[in-house]
């Protein structure tokens, strides 16, 4: 039964990404075309970069909700300093700098401080928006290089390969993170320090510095997320990154990484992805209107956790 | 004694809360003038309630949360306005009754979802969060609607005495009610550790539920009041208040993996949290400011009561030798 | 092989017969009975993972038995909850010791006997049959207010067991419930149990401490592999009657189980060393030097600060007096500590030791994975290589180093986290109680494997709360009473009364000068 | 496709002319489908109140934070307010409260406006129906409230808009025309739940109905609700464009997300459609350059926006009478035409701007005046360009 469930949890996301694929073939004739599934690819990779490090602060057993206010935080700044002429390069380097900040202190205060990660990353993020705000009084002038717009665009090539930059981008990201996750030192001591940080400190894993770095990734590929959104809709918004802050957890759950941390990882959150990607894109073919959406997302979320994402009974924890 | 020892967790809370009334008063005469009080009163009710709302499941630990207390609050609100009022249901009994049902319904569903099902109580409680709103704009595509007289009556006063003082009240009174029963021992003993409560033969599952229903019925409340304030009904009048409310626990003492802490401090927490911002518009200050002191202020409140529990710890060690 | 058979009255109490349960691919119990006759003390034993507390568990309702039949009264009886035992007359103290620190004494024993909001109880009824729960137990001087939290380990348990004296029951369970206490709340504990036995009432006894259930039980039921293999009335059976019984191997070697006293060797050079330590200010400070291929034990009864004076050396809390060094480099802090090699393994296993969801290779290899990579960057090989490696020192007996460790035993858990020391190649080894709950065959292998530490010119501290094993196994004993060091036994003073003499701080030989 | 129109019910014929009884003739055009945004216009809403004596203290109460429409506004408030202090008129500084979309905090920071001793409160309001109490308790204290754009259907408020639905249903009108009325709309709406959104909607499904009922072949095909926020329509429309192969002839876009919806347009291998929008963004102009739209869009900057209501709030305060409740106004239209007139080498896809041409005023002062009895001299203020 135990081992069912495990087995169940890691086929069930990648499964479910494909079916859903050709489900949404079947119920709209003519989807199936290399722009719907370009689209899919694009809208999917810019979910996939976000919830890097909701994953990775998932797996530590942790949490991310200021990655909306990174994300914003960066669209803009990428619009303002490219706009004022700063090579965009350096834009990047610098709201790498500022992201990486941010990062830091979350991971800072949720350790170190042992406060709670949730509502610290809420906090920073509020911190964050209310200062892009202040800045710029919702007015973001500026600009962003047209291959910027080209990476993020559907129709954008990479050299000979046929698919964006953004998709091409993330297929080696995906490949970083994995190895990260599988064959680096500190891969083994993010998933040891979510399992049982007590034993890890005892164990003798720099938890501290586990926390930060994680932290800090989190923030900065949040960072380029918002670069890239940037991009996408080819001006800068401070709350360009609202969507994410739901999107991302549920795709982290629906991938079937379980909060408590330990378990998991980005590959199913890649799934997951998808699937949510997927998802939304059949509610809106399917023609539902905003409310229907929402409806049906919530309870399909449930749902699919509810299959194979469920937590162990009590008496099995004893 | 024991009372007072409960309590304690939310003594830094109470003490910013009589700090920021005497800001406030010092901003602005505004302030001082009886005169205001209902509309202050009112202003803070919905903060209080919905905190008070988030505060069960949180307390129910393993990351006990309900993220569907705005959307619910916000559901209610549309039905009371949208539905029970123009077919006419608008007697205090029959929207009472819609309200205290619609509010047990939601939490009996978020409570089997997470304690019998046993999905993880932030997904459970995200995917009603989504199907509220969903529901909200169905029922009611725009602002509209009206609420009957008697509802409207709750947010004025009545010779000098403001009708949310009953609401507050009656919810007080209940709460005090329940303390005095077993429910707030079990309800601590499976937030602070859910297998030492089974196995001592706590109904856990029964215990977390009651919690979700506790919220759902408080959460409910929130939306009649909402509907009370603006005598009327709008879809998006719900959303901000989750992450307020669990702003309000966190700031409240209580402590986040559950097992500590009561509705005393979440509520004095919310009404804080409205009292920020009061603060604000009296002393013109940008709302933008207002956004970065929530966040400090937030994570001062968190830093601040993880020192007092730490505190607290060493005192426990310290007798351990 | 089942004496209830043989009994027909007075009726039986409990009877369970051939319950079977798997769990995924693990047999916890194949085909086990159990006869427990009302007025008896029957004692459990098994080696780890033979089935004693999943038997247990579904005697409460936990888990349910896939087959077999259980009776109460001879009545056929479903129990679905610990909640459903309790109304049954079943009171069980779990094995690990279950109980809410933030919570007061008072509240921890009255909880679960409330409904979800009605109280059992007026408040003052409440406090009167807690404090004679309590006093049943010798701890009428316990304030009942004060949270658990503030209790030491042993005490903890006692609550544990006095919350089960609190229900009405007819049958109490114990599962390895004595593991955390002295010899002084044990005697208090097992006087109490006699008490029960006489006004007609049973119980269920499960313990890995030979001695315990030879003075105990009327009744001796052995698991072996989750079969009950045979039942055996007090005169039937000896220690090494139930070693031979319990265990596959045939082996059952020396008095106790025990290995033979390793031969004294002798000392190497200078490893770890104190000086003016002292638990706190105000109290006598001593030196103490810990030298190579040496096995120095720790004792003393619990809560006297014997295993602060670990926790210190480990850099887990500072000295507050005096100064401690690995070759004149002071330890300050945990990472100070395995800087110099100084490995700490930590009592409870559960919370403080295993990584539950991770494989048996991560859990061995955590902390010595910087010397393993290269430029930060693994291969999965070298880890299972390391692994195997250590967890064949270790003598862990598994099937698969890739299987997640919660699937081991609790004995071979203890071993994978000693291997997880080895790994670290260690210079000094700090042990608190890490024989706790391992049956004796997997201790056999754990003194082998210390020895050969020793042997190897490791330097090891041993914190154990059977005193046996410290008069086996070390080359001198330092016994703590009060926080403060109250004698230090050598080789030649080493006997478990001198041991205990010492532990209750009356003067004996060997006092250490402080 | 839900029926948009199930929320409320049209009033009789007789309602609507008493309604209209008091609306200026020449107005009447652009209140068509006012019951879309407000449930019946009040005659002679302020018959006996009184303003109060100046110096004023002027208010802002805002319901939404971020973006540069809405700061315009404030920033337009302001210098109106000083215009006003110059003259002895107002005190120098204007009180701002924002809710950040919190209707019940807007309302108590509406009711704390009052208490502060506010005398004019303008308002951006987040509820149509939500601020009543607050406005009630303005009006018993003298107190003038004067609402944005955005109508709040209370008897006691004066709002200055443009009528939602005739906004809607003339864009609709115009897009069949552009598309031969016949062809598939997508709706690009802005946040349900709004009225102005609900109502542009309405107008729009009205036009189709129309033309349908003339023997037309135009139908709307999707919904999305693109928040006002360009990435999120881009996101809306790629994933609809993506589930419906069938031809989209026209997208109805309103506020902000024009652009986003003609690149999702583009990047998913569309023709580009026929595209309405209603704010006049510089960097929708640029677009429209770029790609020559067919494309249309209303003049509607925040700055000016507000301007157009302050106009009334100083008929009133100077002592006049409004004949209604509800002043809708025209707005000025950027099409083929007029494109040059407002179009400038300078703007690009980026560029955060708001392309007001030459003349900054919405409409006329004058066309206040017919809305008015009475004839006292009303102090002298002008629309200036905000920074
Ligand atoms: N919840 C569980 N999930 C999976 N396997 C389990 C579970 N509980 C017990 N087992 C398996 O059943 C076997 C018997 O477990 P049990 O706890 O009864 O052993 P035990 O006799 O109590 O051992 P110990 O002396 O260590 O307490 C174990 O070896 C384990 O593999
Ligand atoms: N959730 C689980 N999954 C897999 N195995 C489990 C689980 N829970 C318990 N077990 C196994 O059941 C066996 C006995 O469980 P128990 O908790 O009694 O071990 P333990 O008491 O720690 O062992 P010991 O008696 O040596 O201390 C152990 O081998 C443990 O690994
Ligand atoms: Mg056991
Ligand atoms: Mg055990």
């Amino acid at each position: 039964m135990h081992l069912l469930r495990r087995v169940a949890g890691h086929g069930m996301p990648f499964a479910l990404a494909v079916a859903l694929f050709f489900v949404i073939n079947l119920v709209i004739p003519g989807y199936a075309n290399l722009n719907s599934l370009l689209s899919l690819l694009l809208l999917a990779s810019l979910l996939g970069l976000a919830a890097i490090g909701q994953t990775l602060t998932i797996l530590i057993g942790g949490f991310d909700m200021s990655i909306p206010a990174v994300i914003g935080l960066a669209n803009v700044l990428t619009a303002l300093l490219y706009g004022a002429g700063v090579p965009i390069w350096t834009a990047a380097v610098v709201i790498f700098a500022i992201a990486a900040v941010i990062g830091f202190l979350n991971g800072f205060a949720a350790r170190y401080l042992r406060l709670n990660p949730l509502v610290v990353t809420l906090a920073m993020g509020s911190i964050v928006l209310g200062a892009i705000w202040a800045g710029t009084h919702g007015e973001v002038a500026g600009s962003v290089p047209n291959w910027l717009v080209q990476t993020v665009s559907v129709i954008g090539r990479t050299g000979p390969i046929p698919l964006p930059g953004v998709v091409v981008l993330w297929i080696v990201v995906i490949a970083g993170v994995l190895l990260l996750e599988r064959r680096s030192v500190l891969g083994r001591w993010i998933f040891a320090a979510g399992a049982n940080p007590r034993a890890a400190e005892l164990a003798g894993v720099p938890m501290l510095g586990v926390w930060i770095t994680v932290y800090v990734l989190s923030a900065v590929l949040a960072a380029l997320t918002g670069i890239l959104l940037a991009g996408f809709s080819g001006a800068a918004d401070p709350s360009v990154g609202a969507p994410y802050l739901v999107t991302t957890v549920a795709a982290v759950v629906v991938g079937g990484t379980p909060l408590t941390g330990g378990r998991g990882g980005y590959g199913r959150t890649v799934a997951g992805c998808f699937v949510v990607t997927e998802l939304s894109t059949l509610l809106v073919g399917l023609g539902l209107d905003q409310a229907g959406q929402q409806m049906c997302l919530g309870f399909l979320i449930v749902a699919l956790v509810a299959i194979y994402g469920r937590e162990a009974p009590l008496s099995l924890r004893l | 004694m024991t009372w007072l020892r409960n309590r304690l967790y939310a003594g830094p809370v109470l003490v910013a809360l009589v700090a920021f009334v005497i800001l406030n008063m010092l901003a602005s005469r505004a302030f001082i003038d009886p005169g205001n009080w209902n509309g202050l009163l009112v202003g803070a009710a919905p903060f209080m309630i919905t905190a008070m709302a988030q505060t069960g499941p949180i307390l129910s630990g393993d990351g006990g949360i309900d993220l569907s207390v705005g959307p619910l609050a916000g559901l209610v609100n549309a039905l009371i306005a949208a539905v029970l009022v123009p077919h006419g249901w608008d007697d205090p009994l029959s929207i009472i009754a819609a309200t205290i049902g619609v509010g047990l319904a939601s939490g009996l569903l978020n409570g089997v979802m997470i304690a019998v099902v046993r999905v993880q109580p932030i997904i459970a409680t995200l995917g009603t969060f989504l199907a509220y709103q969903g529901m909200t704009l169905e029922i009611l595509p725009m602002a509209g609607g009206a609420a009957p007289a008697w509802l409207r009556g709750l947010a004025e006063t009545h010779g000098h005495v403001p009708g949310m003082l009953g609401v507050l009240a009656l919810i007080a009174v209940a709460w005090l009610g329940l303390e005095r029963t077993a429910f707030r021992r079990n309800l601590v003993a499976v937030g602070g550790d859910a297998r030492a409560a089974y196995t001592s033969g706590v109904n856990v599952a029964g215990v977390r539920i009651l919690a979700y229903l506790m919220s759902g019925v408080l959460a409910a409340l929130a939306g009649l009041v909402f509907t009370a304030a603006l005598g009327s009904g709008d879809p998006s009048v719900g959303m901000p208040y989750t992450l307020t409310s669990i702003a309000a626990v966190a700031l409240g003492g209580v402590t986040l993996s559950g097992g500590r802490g009561g509705l005393l401090g979440a509520a004095a927490a919310g009404a804080l949290l409205f009292l920020i911002q009061t603060l604000f518009t009296l002393a013109q200050v940008s709302i933008f400011y207002l956004q970065i002191c929530y966040g400090v202020i937030l994570l001062m409140a968190l830093a601040l009561n993880a020192a007092g529990e730490r505190i607290r710890r060493r005192r426990i060690f310290a007798q351990l030798g | 092989m089942h004496r209830a058979v043989h009994h027909p009255a007075p009726p039986l109490l409990i009877e369970a017969r051939d319950l079977r349960r798997r769990f995924g691919e693990t047999v916890a119990l194949a085909a086990c009975s159990l006869a427990i006759r009302p007025g008896e003390i029957h004692a459990l034993v098994g080696e780890n993972g033979s089935g004693k507390s999943t038997l247990i568990k579904i005697l409460n309702g936990i888990v349910a038995a896939e087959s077999g039949t259980l009776a109460l009264d001879g009545a056929p009886a479903r129990l679905t909850s610990p909640r459903a035992a309790q109304r049954a007359g079943i009171a069980t103290v779990f094995q690990e010791t279950l109980v809410l620190d933030e919570m007061s004494v008072r509240d921890n024993m009255i909880l679960g006997l409330d409904g979800l909001v009605r109280r059992r109880a007026a408040p003052a009824r409440e406090a009167a049959m807690v404090r004679a729960a309590l006093a049943a137990l010798g701890l009428d001087v316990l304030d009942i207010e004060r949270p658990v939290g503030t209790l030491s380990l042993a005490r903890r348990q006692l609550v544990g067991i006095a919350r089960a004296l609190l229900r009405p029951w007819r049958l109490l369970i114990l599962d390895e419930s004595t593991s955390a206490l002295d010899i002084a709340d044990r005697d208090r504990l097992f006087a109490a149990l006699r008490r029960f036995r006489a006004d007609g009432r049973s119980i269920l006894f499960v313990s890995h401490r030979m001695d315990e259930i030879e003075t105990l039980a009327d009744q001796a039921t052995v698991l072996r592999a989750g079969s009950s293999v045979a039942s055996l009335p007090a005169g039937a059976f000896s220690t090494d009657i139930l070693l031979e019984l319990m265990s596959s191997r045939e082996e059952a070697g020396a008095a106790e189980g025990h290995a033979p006293p390793r031969p004294r060797r002798s000392r190497g050079r200078k490893l770890l060393s104190l000086c003016g330590f002292a638990l706190s200010a105000g109290k006598p400070q001593f030196d103490f030097d810990l030298h190579a291929g040496e096995i120095v034990g720790v004792a003393g009864l619990e809560g006297h600060g014997q295993v602060a004076f670990l926790e210190c050396i480990a850099g887990l809390r500072p000295a507050p007096a005096g100064a401690v060094a690995v070759e004149q480099a002071p330890i300050r802090s945990h990472r100070d500590a395995l800087r110099r090699g100084v490995t700490f393994l930590p009592r409870d296993r559960k919370t403080e030791g295993i990584f539950a969801p991770l494989s048996v290779t991560d859990n061995v290899t955590v902390s010595c994975l910087p010397r393993l990579a290269r430029w930060g960057a693994l291969a999965p090989s070298w880890l299972t290589t390391a692994a195997l490696a250590m967890c064949e020192r270790a003598r862990v007996r598994m099937t698969g180093a890739h299987l997640p460790i919660a699937a081991l035993s609790g004995g071979n858990q203890q071993k994978a986290l000693l291997a997880r020391l080895l790994a670290t190649r260690p210079r000094v080894l700090v042990l608190n109680d890490p024989m706790r709950g391992v049956d004796l065959g997997a201790k056999r292998d754990l003194y082998d494997v210390l020895a050969g530490l020793a042997a190897e010119g490791i330097g090891i501290l041993l914190l154990s709360t059977e005193l046996v094993e410290l008069c086996v196994l070390c080359d001198r004993v330092m016994v703590f009473h009060d926080h403060a060091l109250a004698a230090t036994l050598d080789r030649t003073e080493l006997a478990e009364r001198s041991l205990i003499a010492a532990m209750f701080g009356q003067p004996g030989p060997g006092v250490a000068a402080a | 496709l839900r029926p948009v129109d199930a929320a409320v019910a049209t009033p009789s014929a007789a309602q609507q002319a008493k309604d209209l009884a008091n609306v200026p003739k020449d107005a009447r055009q652009y209140y068509e489908g006012y019951w879309f945004a407000t449930d019946r216009i009040v005659s002679n809403p302020l018959a006996d109140w009184h303003p109060h004596k100046p110096p004023w203290q002027v208010c802002h109460n805002d319901s939404y934070l971020g973006n540069s429409w809405r700061a315009n506004l404030v920033a337009e408030l302001r210098l109106l307010t000083r215009q006003l202090a110059k003259q002895g008129l107002a005190k120098p500084n204007l009180i701002v409260t924002n809710s950040n979309g919190d209707i019940n905090l807007e309302l108590s920071q509406l009711k704390a406006e009052v208490a502060q001793g506010c005398d004019v409160i303008m308002s951006y309001p987040g509820s149509a129906t939500g601020l009543c109490s607050g406005i009630h308790d303005a009006f018993k204290k003298g107190v003038l409230f004067v609402s944005i754009d955005s109508i709040v259907d209370c008897p006691e408020a004066i709002n200055v808009a443009t009528n939602p639905y005739w906004r809607g249903k003339f864009e609709g009108e115009w897009i069949l025309k552009a598309i031969h009325d016949k062809g598939n709309i997508v709706a690009m709406n802005g946040q349900p739940g709004t009225s102005n959104t609900y109502a542009e909607r309405v107008g729009l499904q009205d036009a189709v109905n129309a033309a349908d009922a003339q023997g037309g072949h135009a139908k709307v095909i999707g919904d999305l609700y693109g928040m006002w926020t360009g990435s999120v329509a881009k996101t809306e429309m790629l994933k609809f464009l993506a589930t419906h192969p069938q031809p989209v002839s026209a997208v109805f876009s309103t506020g902000n997300m024009g652009v986003g919806v003609g690149q999702a347009l583009q990047q998913s291998g569309r023709p580009l459609a026929v595209i309405t929008e209603v704010t006049n963004l510089c960097s929708y102009l640029a677009y429209w350059k770029e790609n020559n739209l067919k494309a249309l869009t209303f003049v509607q900057d925040g700055g000016p926006m507000a301007y157009s209501a302050f106009v009334p709030a100083m008929h009133i305060m100077a002592g006049q009478k409004p004949k209604v409740n509800v002043i809708f106004m025209p707005l000025p239209i950027i099409s083929a035409q007029n494109f040059d007139d407002y179009y400038e080498p300078s703007m690009t896809v980026q560029s955060t701007c708001f392309a007001n041409g030459k003349d900054l005023h919405l409409v006329p002062d004058s066309y206040f005046d017919q809305f008015f009895t009475g004839n006292e001299t009303m102090p002298k203020i002008e629309v200036v360009a905000t920074p």
